[in-house]
């Protein structure tokens, strides 16, 4: 049984690619051992060696979340019409088409309906790679229309967070989709509907201080960056280095901002456990 | 400097050309009409590109009236209120009960000081956790006694600090537009000076959002957009232009509902006209969303923020 | 026309007995001066001289705040019946018995009806003098009766604060006044009344903890002590030595923890202004 | 110590005087009966003291045992959530999502800690402001879904410290009360341990309080009240008596609605005979308030605080 369930909203699948451009064999940055490609997809992305974290498409992390088969992807077939005509080293026209190209995506997220261990579910879950992740008009109204069909279906809404923040290329445009997903939020608070946030390598600037961090409970993953502003802006404000786990995982449980810090290799168990509540 | 080297060597280019042209029977006019266009392209680029960098400048222009300017000339009367009732009382953030048309309404404004002491108390505008706090508890009281809540949006952004990311301050945004989004009364923002990403939007999510002629909006500062994709700080020039941050740009984006000009060359000249029309506008959204039922209000908002964003249809199109 | 107006509820004039008592002239604690009595009340119990604050009884404060004659006591007839039977070095029925020979009041409050610059309310004032005006059932009645009144005749509701807290000889019952408070206090929210706790000297422990600090404004007098726990107590706890402003004010304001700060004699216009609001 | 000598000496001076009665018509019987009479009532005085002070003491017992074990006994699941979003996670307060009789709870409890390392994080049960705002946001949590709310009381007082104060501990109780007093949800506390003042009754506002039998309920511990009524710590049994702060005392006040029987000589010696009942107890509670509407509840509630207090008509009295 495929992983990814198609349907109407067929998306054309990047998993061939993927397979052709890559070795076989992949070198961890952790323990610098070389890994056969496989293994570590079977692994859920982590060392089998040194249990360090490889980073992770939002294909990939559907993948070590959903049940086999049971997710459809139901990402809307919208793009972006660069509104600002946005030009800087390179057109943003020509990058989001780039970006499109190399991920095989419309843009850094992808929404969908499926199961954890049986608990049905609308999971959105964004992508990195994709200009950073971050929020423009596309990605804000894809995490609105998954609340929507969160509360039509009367599901719970799961959101995987990895981006910098809102998409600079798309300008207040962006900016106002902090509003347009915290807006949306609330319909499922009023439906008695659970938001659980989880937040990854990074969840900062305007998705952390919007949509994010707006979780009914809120994970972080191991390994994770969670902040509002950048390190390097912060350490020249305050003139002084910032101890190495700044922002990280650690961090932000103690300092009361997340619910829990989990193991990639438990956020499955974690989000079936937390969903069994509600 | 080096735009305006460029422009003076096309002037000249187009000037010896011309020179040359219809001398010797020589027809130069099609290179002529390239370069004229050449040029005429360039200067306005260069003249946006001014526009936008001067809005800055004007935005961030030391002498510009701020929030305290406006409130001491808008309002009847003024109660502030202070602290977050948890972690202290930010002084980036006034806030508090007015008359405005013989009406209560809260305001809550952020403040960037004028003075050099003052604006280091207020610490340039630039809000931490406790401030977005405390704009929350303003806006549940608002809520409590059903007062309008009036927003003056001033700050650079956000205070980029250690304690701040110890206290969660992208969580206090996030909690603060929420609360803003969900509110039960009519919200109406005005844009003053700069509205600075995250830490302005924070209080910016109401019905009516309107910004004065020479503010800005954005979402990020232009050298902060300039150091990230052009790796250079100096480029905050042509980031300012990329990024579409002036009043006449928020509003062809339909994301504000009204653009208030200035008097003079800037609400630092003539700063009653520009109080003036302010006062003006805000009077009139206020009246307006005071003929709505608190339900109606409130889905007015979500459609409103619901329908914020721009993006196309995917064709057919090829993907590996 | 005399300051208080008393009806049904009429309580007993204690003035009498103050000016029998007391000299002619009193001596200020700040500055050493003696201070004519009568000058003294005409100013707001504040040393003409230096400024600093005299004490003022739960009366002496209704004066420095009401409009002359506009003051109705509306106190309910009822007193302690010492449900502990509770001995101390004296017996709490003796020790109540002797508090109220000796302020000629039923107990640590007095409620009533008022203007203040035309502003009708109902208002509360505590009178530390009182078994340090602490509250136990009688003083938690008498408050949630004001609210009831006020939520009746639709009048903001002003509580003015002289209290080390809840009262210790009546257990666990002064503890619930706690609660009985606060969840009185929500009516006037419902019905979109006002709220206004003034903290004077001192205002801690289980009355900072409840009642006091659920105003919709707070308004702390200069002189103020504003804390939870005693500071002693803290430093002990703490091992060092806290600084002379902790609990103070000015500490209070800068700490978000009240919304201004008000000199005696602007107390009443503050509150005027604040009502004008609502 | 002192007391056991008054007594001793008591008894010794009754053995004397029936020694020397009836001897020589001597006719000590008057003054046998007083001094037997008086040794009686002592003697009783002492009993109830020890008591008080033995309750005072089980209450605080090294080994008696805290929320962390009556959650792992009584739910069948707890997912713990941290934090209070602004300023950090306080060990003192743990609290989750739990599964109580296949029914979903929001559980809130006070932590004293087992091990002298566990009690050190989670400051021996003593709260700080971020654990009365955790409490907070987890009673809003549960309001959204409609959990019923299920705290359990275990604290000498919240946390005496300067940074608390600083942070408005008083302020922060003060919500807590406020909060959970108007929350639309079924509440039940239970006092395992120590109530301790106002730290303990920030959670306690529920629609049903009960007690187990060994623990205690009080406006301020019996050292605190000792050394400001006695000016001396040690008289803190005298105090204990004084208090009246057992679960007897408290039912008889008509402050608590159930006391719950420990097992053995108390929860240290026989920890699964007081969970059970502990267990019985709170499923009775929960399984009554769930017959109510949410506006019947909240009166309900209201009315039963609003009831709370012992006083009585003032008598035409003469004053001054
Ligand atoms: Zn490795
Ligand atoms: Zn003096």
């Amino acid at each position: 049984m495929p992983l990814f369930r198609d349907e109407e909203y067929l998306r054309v699948d990047f998993e061939d690619k993927e397979e052709k451009d890559e070795a076989l064999w992949v070198k961890c940055k952790s323990c610098e051992k070389l890994i056969f490609k496989k293994k570590l997809q079977e692994n859920n992305h982590v060392c089998p060696n040194c249990g360090g974290y490889f980073f992770l498409t939002a294909k990939e992390r559907i993948k070590t979340l959903v049940d086999e088969g049971s997710f459809t992807d139901k990402t809307k077939r919208i793009e972006s019409d660069d509104p600002l005509n946005f030009v800087d080293t390179q057109a943003y026209e020509e990058r989001v088409e780039e970006n499109q190209t190399e991920t095989g995506m419309f843009d850094a997220i992808i929404v969908g309906r499926g199961e954890i261990k049986v608990n049905p579910l609308v999971l959105a879950v964004m992508d990195f790679r994709f200009i950073g992740g971050s929020m423009g008009s596309v990605v804000g109204e894809q995490i609105v229309n998954g609340i929507e069909r969160a509360v039509e279906e009367e599901l719970p809404f799961v959101l995987v967070s990895s981006s910098g923040g809102a998409r600079m290329q798309e300008g207040l445009l962006s900016l106002m989709q902090m509003v347009k997903t915290a807006s949306a939020r609330d319909l499922l608070s009023r439906e008695k509907l659970p938001f659980i946030s989880v937040m990854t390598y990074p969840t900062t600037a305007g998705v952390q201080a919007s949509i994010a961090s707006l979780g009914d409970v809120i994970i972080a993953e191991r390994g994770a960056l969670i902040g509002f502003a950048g390190r390097r802006v912060i350490e020249q404000t305050i003139g002084e280095d910032l101890p190495p786990d700044f922002q990280s995982s650690k961090f932000a449980l103690d300092h009361g901002i997340v619910d829990s810090v989990v193991e990639r290799d438990s956020m499955r168990d974690e989000l079936a456990g937390i969903l069994d509540f509600f | 400097m080096s735009e305006e080297k460029t422009l003076q060597e096309l002037r000249e280019q187009i000037e010896q050309l011309e020179a040359l042209n219809s001398r010797n029977g020589l027809d130069l006019s099609r290179e002529i009409d390239n370069l004229t266009e050449k040029l005429a392209e360039r200067e306005k680029d260069t003249k946006e590109k001014l526009e936008e960098w001067d809005k800055v400048n004007l935005a961030r222009h030391p002498d510009r009236p701020g929030s305290e300017e406006y409130l001491d000339y808008l309002m009847e009367d003024f109660y502030p209120l202070h602290g977050d009732r948890l972690i202290g009382d930010d002084g980036a953030l006034i806030g508090g009960l007015a008359k405005y048309n013989g009406e209560t309404v809260m305001v809550i404004a952020q403040n960037k000081g004028g003075e050099v002491e003052q604006s280091q108390q207020s610490n340039f505008g630039m809000l931490r956790s406790e401030g977005y706090r405390k704009a929350q508890r303003l806006m549940k009281l608002a809520e409590t006694f059903q007062f309008p809540v009036l927003t003056l949006i001033d700050t650079p952004g956000a205070y980029p600090g250690k304690e701040a990311e110890e206290r969660n301050i992208g969580g206090m945004i996030a909690k603060s537009i929420s609360e803003m989004v969900s509110l039960e009364v009519p919200t109406v923002a005005a844009v003053i000076g700069e509205g600075g990403s995250g830490g302005a939007v924070a209080i910016g999510a109401a019905d009516r959002v309107v910004m004065l002629e020479n503010s800005i909006y954005s979402v990020i500062s232009p050298e902060g957009c300039a150091a990230i994709l052009w790796e250079d700080r100096d480029k905050a020039d042509e980031a300012a232009r990329a990024l579409k941050l002036t009043a006449g740009h928020a509003q062809d984006l339909g994301i504000i509902d009204e653009i208030i000009p200035e008097g003079g060359s800037g609400a630092h000249e003539d700063f009653e006209t520009t109080a003036d029309n302010l006062d003006h506008s805000l009077s009139n959204h206020l009246e307006e969303l005071e003929n709505y039922e608190e339900d109606q209000l409130l889905a007015k908002r979500r459609k409103k923020y619901r329908s914020i964003g721009s993006f196309k249809k995917v064709m057919k199109k090829e993907q590996s």
